[in-house]
């Protein structure tokens, strides 16, 4: 059985090598049917792993040493995998997402010609993913966590051709990239600390008490940071709406589901220590808060359709960390896994709408889309519904519900004096779920319901349909394994990933059941009222540009949405980069002035040396005697002075 | 024979050689040249001749003779060299132009 | 007592300063062979008379009808005599005469008084040189020979250059 | 019988027959152009066999010098030749040699301009790295590490591009400059010892076990530091080195950048931190600093850089800064690390370096602007653009990544702000990085672009081999850390202050 745990990983990292060796002699659609099967090859392993889990023939954890990287005086490092409930949950979400990505990929990526680089870094992707999840070193760990950034990178610059592609592509690896570097001081903190980057050595070390407050502290802040970058959170959010620039099956895969919930997992997984560094959980909620309500908010006049999902992505991450925040790992990570499927679902149903209008990203060009393609309209209305979290029938509400009632509970100490109300960011998150219904269902009716303004071609095909109907079935089910005690006592997901943190479901008030579930429909009720009516106030394509449609009179929003419309934290990346690249330039002048300075004052001590020396030396017989004489006479006023 | 005071032999050969050395560094026709060359290296003959006497030793009229030969063939030497000269278009014979490393 | 010294001595300076400044490279030569002839005198006061013969025999013989050849074949005029008046400009004069002064004190502060050694001036004849030439320095004559070799030859490849190449 | 010394003279006893190859047909009018390229492989190829036969020879010391040759040279002063390799030297040699197959197999066919002056002056400089690895007397050190410098001078200036005169000037005069400030320290070295002991030598071993009085161990250590910081380059003097490297031909500047900067890594190791610990540990915030200082700068001016070249030369200064805070770190960790990353730095700097050669001969411009991107017409060369690149910025898996990962990490010990510090030349480094991914490789085609060939099979595998290389240091570089150590005067004998001969 343990031997099959490194496979789930070689599956996808033989794929790569593979299309990457055979130097473009495989194919699009053979590189692209590879690809998938390797990934589905992976998801297999992955079952089979489970189903000896869940039959006990393998008994967690399950740790796997493949050999020792480095081992000098002091610190050691392992290549070592380890499979428990928590990596079992990912390694689903990652290769049974992936696969249907990837065969939505197949048909999606058809006509492109450098689909076989496509499909390599994609399952390349997967491959560092997976080690990222089932990492049990983490440094082994920051090998796929770095991966995983790379691949994103190659994929977000996929179309090359544009500028603005590989712009948005070197953003996004920058900004993740700084979130890397502190992550990497984390390490280094804890590694000098501990001497070893075990996970379970370190869990332990924290729980024995080997480690100073401080230390805990510091290093669970600086690896916040690094999750914070990898999760387009404030103050690196602005990455991710960019990312949007990569193809769309990467979108999903790695802007929705897997990469950007790198994070939350490595948060999940370490939440020991994260519970014995007070200040860093309050800031996580905090962040999470202020996240999810200014993406949500910024979803809300965005004009884009895959922009929108990407704001969508950032503010239900916030939701997740709002979790994280308050110590509810397992709700998180429950919403990982619904957000993976409902998000997947929705960026695969925007890439297969925009497919067929000519890749038309503008919601406010499209419309009445529902009767040329019903099942895609079909399946994006269950992604929207599980997104905004429609009562009892999707994956979404129950997943939020968790979390809405874990921060109801909670309490994030910043320092002892300053205490974070539950209550208050449970509210947030209320009011948070209402934007979310709202600007969903302003995308499901201005795309769908309406009158047509472009009329698509074509037709999906059933390489991509089939992962639609996958995801949907998914989004609508997969919340059943948890509900809310008052509904069903079932909590199948929590046993599962946390068999000790039985005393997670104390009874609560009924009205925060019902708040969560009616904030929502309201939330779609308000949106049919402005977008969807046969009269709505706004369908028109708005003049200002920039996303606001006159949404703005009818909401007291504007305020808000003149901050998120600037997006600061962007501005600010942009002119720190400006900086840098303003002082690269300024220092490169420096140092050629200095030179130059330099080399001229050399030159002319240089010149005026010479002077001398090219009147010793000019070849006249009668000037090198006259220089004997004046030597001679020299030796003999030296030989007679002294 | 009338004799010659050692001292005021070197003092003859100290002002011929000054004069000689004058020559070499004043004149700038390679003839003159040679013939203050010649000079200098009288003055130094003269200063071997008056140590041989002075110490009664044959090694000063032997270093003459070969200060001699030197002279004769530093001369013949010189002179073919300053009739190659005048026969390719140098006739000035000036010895200043010669600086530069070309035929 | 000391006339003939004093005299030979006076004339040796004279001449040899009409070679250093005389423009006209005959006169020149004329001069040299003055300074010579008295050099020679004052070498056989000092009781060289070998030397002395040597000297009047090859330099002022020898040498001397060489550099007149020479001076023949140069064939020089007026104008020549004219560059040699303007490159004997008393400014040409400064440096090298300043050289040539500072050595000249040097050496003469620097030298030994001695005195001379008492009685008469023995000569040392040619017997004398002939057996110290091919008895001690008999290693010597050949690098001479050597070298008068390596002068004839020179000037014999000059020369044919100068012939063929006209 | 030692093999060593055929490890050091073939290669320029092979260049001397390349040289005369090469005469001969053009005196025989047969014009064959790459005979000299020919009689290169075929030295390369035989230098490896020794290479690998001396890699198997047991060792002398368990763990300790696996080789040792002496042959007196000048009884008189002292001076023999004495060559001794330990895993440290056999792993910078491995590294020499695979760099120089992959130059001959890359470029140096493409010299027809004298090739077989070329090939003699290139394997030359090869000997003249291999002998600075191995020798052990100081006099001889010091007569490689000069043999190194003439043969790349002439290179730099008479096969170089545009401006190479100036460029080969300045390394002329950076390196021989700080080389007789080393001959100082040596002689200054020798001569302590000779009045302590009575015995004039030049040995190593003997040397390092002269007792110095503080003021007199930093004086010489510093004339050493000296010479090898500007080998290295550290950043005040490392003004030699864009230049040169941007001017060199693509073999000089794969020599400069894969190895003949590790001859100054190699021989602080060697010559500074092992024969003056005392000295060394004083003096090592200075360097820590300095290294930190590099860095940051050679990242920051990569950043600004259009000329290929020339960001790979800021990059490699960069990366050099690691180098020499892991070395003065004080610790095994940071040696290691260094070591480290000086393989996989010339591994990656030196592959790098070859195919911007690669890119200049095909597209003939080094201007980052004018190249455009390259992936259509040559994804071969492109891909492996892109692995190399990413090496340098510090991909975690890869080569790099290790050694600055150990030095962090020794640092980090030593000065946690000192790391943060360094750390953050690893954003600078990605920044680089992509920079020339996304102009050079990555990037829209340029109009008008000239139709082009892509790298043939052979050379692919040959970069293949270095890809995997790369990948072996920073997935399992454990060996290596065991291996490439330097032996007998140990880290711990000389932090301890007490010195041990071997």
């Amino acid at each position: 059985m343990a031997a099959l745990l490194p496979l789930v990983v070689v599956w996808p990292l033989a794929a790569t090598v593979i299309v990457f060796l055979s130097a473009g002699r495989i194919k699009g659609r053979s590189a692209g049917i590879l690809a998938t099967g390797a990934v589905g090859l992976s998801a297999m392993t992955g079952g089979v792993l489970a189903a000896g889990f869940m039959s006990g023939a393998v008994t967690y954890p399950l740790h796997v040493t493949l050999w020792e990287w480095m081992r000098v005086p002091g610190f050691s490092a392992t290549i070592a995998f380890a499979l428990d409930p928590v990596s079992l949950v990912m390694i689903a979400v990652v290769t049974i997402v992936g696969f249907l990505i990837h065969l939505y990929a197949i048909g999606y990526m058809a006509a492109d010609p450098g689909s076989a680089r496509f499909f390599g870094c994609m399952t390349l992707f997967v491959a560092a993913m997976l080690v990222l999840v089932l990492a049990s070193d983490l440094l082994c760990l920051f090998i796929g966590w770095e991966g995983v950034g790379l691949c994103s990178y190659l994929l977000i610059g996929f179309w090359y051709d544009s500028p603005a592609n590989t712009a948005a592509a070197r953003k996004a690896f920058y900004i993740t990239r700084i979130g890397d570097v502190a992550m990497l001081c984390g390490l280094l903190m804890m590694a000098t600390a501990t001497a070893s980057l075990q996970i379970d050595g370190l869990l332990f070390a924290v729980t024995a008490g080997q480690l100073s407050p401080a230390v805990m502290t510091g290093s669970a802040l600086l690896l916040l940071t690094g999750a914070l970058a990898k999760s387009a959170q404030i103050p690196f959010q602005s990455w991710l709406p960019d990312a949007m620039a990569g193809p769309t099956p990467t979108s999903a895969l790695i802007h929705a589901a897997t990469m950007v919930t790198a994070g939350v997992y490595l948060l999940a997984r370490l939440h020991g220590l994260f519970a014995a560094a007070a200040p860093a959980m309050a800031i996580m909620a905090a962040i999470g808060m202020l996240t999810l309500l200014v993406a949500a908010c910024t979803a809300l006049v965005q004009s884009d359709l895959k922009r929108i999902l990407a704001w969508s992505t950032i503010s239900q991450l916030g939701y997740m960390y709002l979790a994280l925040g308050v110590g509810a790992w397992q709700a998180a990570l429950f919403h990982l896994v619904t957000h993976a499927c409902f998000k997947a679902l929705l960026f695969l149903c925007a890439g297969a709408i925009i497919a067929r209008v000519d890749h038309e990203q503008d919601i406010f060009r499209m419309g009445g889309l529902r009767r040329f393609m019903p099942g895609v309209t079909a399946a994006f209305v269950i992604g929207a519904g599980a997104l905004a979290a429609l009562p009892l029938v999707t994956a979404g509400f129950y997943s939020k519900e968790m979390i809405l009632s874990a921060v109801w509970r909670g309490q994030p100490v910043l320092t002892p004096d300053f205490i974070l109300s539950g209550h208050l960011l449970w509210g947030g998150a209320l009011f948070g779920a209402l934007l979310t219904a709202l600007y969903i269902f302003r995308c499901v009716f201005l795309v769908f319901y309406g009158q047509e303004k472009t009329v698509p071609t074509g037709r999906t095909r059933w390489v991509m349909a089939v992962p639609l109907g996958c995801l949907a079935f998914l989004s609508v089910f997969v919340g059943c394994v948890e509900m809310p005690g008052d509904i069903a006592p079932v909590h199948l997901f929590t046993r599962f990933v946390d068999p000790a943190g039985m005393a997670f479901h104390p009874h609560e008030p009924v009205w925060l059941l019902l708040a969560g579930a009616i904030t929502p429909v309201a939330g779609a009720g308000i949106a049919w009222i402005v977008w969807g009516r046969s009269g709505p106030v706004t369908r028109t394509i708005p003049e200002t540009g920039g996303g606001t449609d006159d949404l703005l009179p009818v909401m007291p929003l504007r305020f808000v949405v003149r901050i998120t419309r600037y997006d600061l934290p962007d501005r600010l990346a942009a002119a720190a980069g400006w900086m840098t690249r303003a002082t690269s330039r300024m220092m490169m002048r420096a140092r050629r002035a200095a030179l130059h300075l330099a080399a001229e004052r050399t030159a002319m001590v240089g010149r005026e040396g010479t002077v001398v020396l090219v009147r010793m030396q000019n070849g006249r017989v009668r000037w090198y005697a006259g220089w004997i004489v004046a030597g001679l006479g020299a030796a003999l006023a030296w030989a007679m002075l002294s | 024979m009338t004799a010659f005071p050692f001292n005021a032999a070197l003092l003859l050969a100290a002002l011929l050689f000054s004069i000689g050395l004058a020559g070499v560094l004043v004149r700038r026709n390679l003839v003159f040249m040679l013939m203050s060359l010649d000079i200098m290296l009288n003055a130094a003959g003269l200063v071997f001749v008056a140590a041989g006497a002075r110490w009664q030793d044959a090694s000063g009229q032997v270093m003459f003779l070969m200060i001699l030969a030197l002279a004769a063939s530093e001369t013949a030497v010189g002179l073919a060299i300053i009739l190659c000269l005048h026969a390719h278009g140098r006739p000035s014979l000036d010895a200043d132009t010669g600086n530069l490393l070309r035929g | 007592m000391y006339v003939l010294p004093l005299l030979s001595g006076g004339l040796t300076l004279v001449g040899a300063m009409m070679v250093v400044t005389c423009p006209v490279a005959v006169h020149a030569v004329l001069y040299l062979v003055v300074t010579l002839l008295s050099l020679a005198m004052v070498l056989a006061m000092l009781g060289a008379q070998f030397a002395a013969a040597l000297e009047i025999i090859i330099y002022a013989g020898a040498i001397m009808v060489l550099f007149v050849f020479v001076i023949m074949m140069l064939n020089l005029g007026q104008p020549d005599r004219d560059r040699e008046k303007e490159w004997l400009r008393p400014r040409a004069w400064i440096g090298p005469g300043l050289l040539a002064v500072v050595a000249c004190g040097e050496l003469l502060y620097g030298l030994p008084t001695l005195s001379d050694p008492d009685g008469a001036v023995f000569p040392i004849d040619a017997r004398d040189v002939g057996l110290s030439l091919f008895g001690t320095y008999v290693l010597m004559v050949e690098l001479a020979s050597f070298l008068l070799l390596a002068g004839l030859v020179t000037a014999f490849h000059i020369g044919r250059t100068l012939r063929e190449r006209p | 019988m030692s093999l060593l010394p055929a490890l050091v003279v073939l290669p320029v006893a092979g260049g001397v027959i390349a040289w005369l190859a090469d005469r001969l047909h053009v005196g025989t009018g047969v014009r064959m152009r790459s005979i000299s390229w020919f009689v290169s492989v075929v030295v390369l190829v035989l230098e490896t066999v020794l290479l690998v036969v001396e890699s198997l020879r047991p060792a002398l010391q368990a763990g300790g010098w696996r080789d040792h040759f002496f042959l007196p040279w000048i009884a008189q002063m002292g001076i023999a030749v004495r060559l001794d390799m330990d895993g440290l030297s056999l792993s910078l040699i491995w590294l020499s040699l695979l760099l120089c197959l992959a130059c001959v197999m890359f470029s140096t066919r493409q010299v027809t301009v004298s090739a077989g002056v070329f090939h003699f002056l290139f394997l030359s400089t090869l000997t003249g790295i291999i002998g600075t690895f191995l020798a052990t007397d100081l006099f001889l050190f010091f007569f490689f590490w000069e043999l190194m410098l003439v043969p790349m001078f002439v290179l730099i200036a008479q096969w170089g591009h545009e401006d190479r005169q100036r460029a080969a000037m300045k390394f002329f005069i950076f390196t021989q400059g700080s080389g007789l400030l080393m001959l100082l320290s040596i002689l200054g070295l020798v001569i302590i010892h000779y009045r302590q002991t009575g015995v004039l030598t030049f040995d190593y071993f003997a040397l390092a076990t002269t007792g110095l009085s503080p003021l007199g161990s930093m004086l010489l250590m510093l004339g050493f530091f000296v010479a090898f910081a500007v080998k290295l380059p550290v950043v005040p003097v490392h003004v030699w080195l864009p230049d040169a490297h941007t001017q060199a031909p693509t073999t000089a500047s794969v020599v400069l950048a894969g190895i003949l900067l590790k001859t100054g890594g190699y021989g602080m190791i060697r010559f500074d931190i092992m024969l003056f610990p005392d000295a060394a540990s004083r003096f090592a915030p200075v360097a820590m600093g300095l290294g930190i200082a590099g860095i940051l700068y050679g990242a920051w001016l990569s950043c600004e850089q259009d000329d290929i070249k020339r960001l790979i030369a800021y990059s490699s200064v960069s990366h050099m800064g690691f180098v020499l805070l892991g070395l003065f770190s004080g610790s095994w960790t940071g040696m290691q690390g260094a070591i480290i990353q000086m393989l996989a730095h010339g591994l990656s700097t030196g592959a790098l370096f070859l195919i911007a050669g690669s890119i200049q001969d095909r597209v003939h411009s080094r201007d980052m602007r004018m190249i455009g991107g390259l992936w259509a017409a040559m994804p071969r060369l492109s891909g492996a653009g892109v692995f190399f690149a990413v090496a340098s910025l510090g991909m975690p898996g890869l080569g790099n990544f290790a050694g600055e990962f150990l030095v962090l990490l020794a640092t980090w010990r030593v000065s946690p702000a000192m790391a943060v510090m360094a750390a953050a030349g690893l954003v600078l480094a990605a920044v680089y990085s992509l920079r020339l991914v996304n102009r050079v490789f990555l990037a829209p085609t340029r109009p008008g672009a000239q139709p082009v060939t892509d790298f043939p099979a052979r050379q692919m595998a040959l970069l293949g081999g270095i890809m995997v290389a790369v990948i072996v240091l920073g997935l399992y570089p454990r060996p290596f850390m065991t291996f490439a150590v330097p032996s007998a005067l140990s880290m711990t004998a000389a932090a301890s202050g007490e010195r041990r001969a071997p």
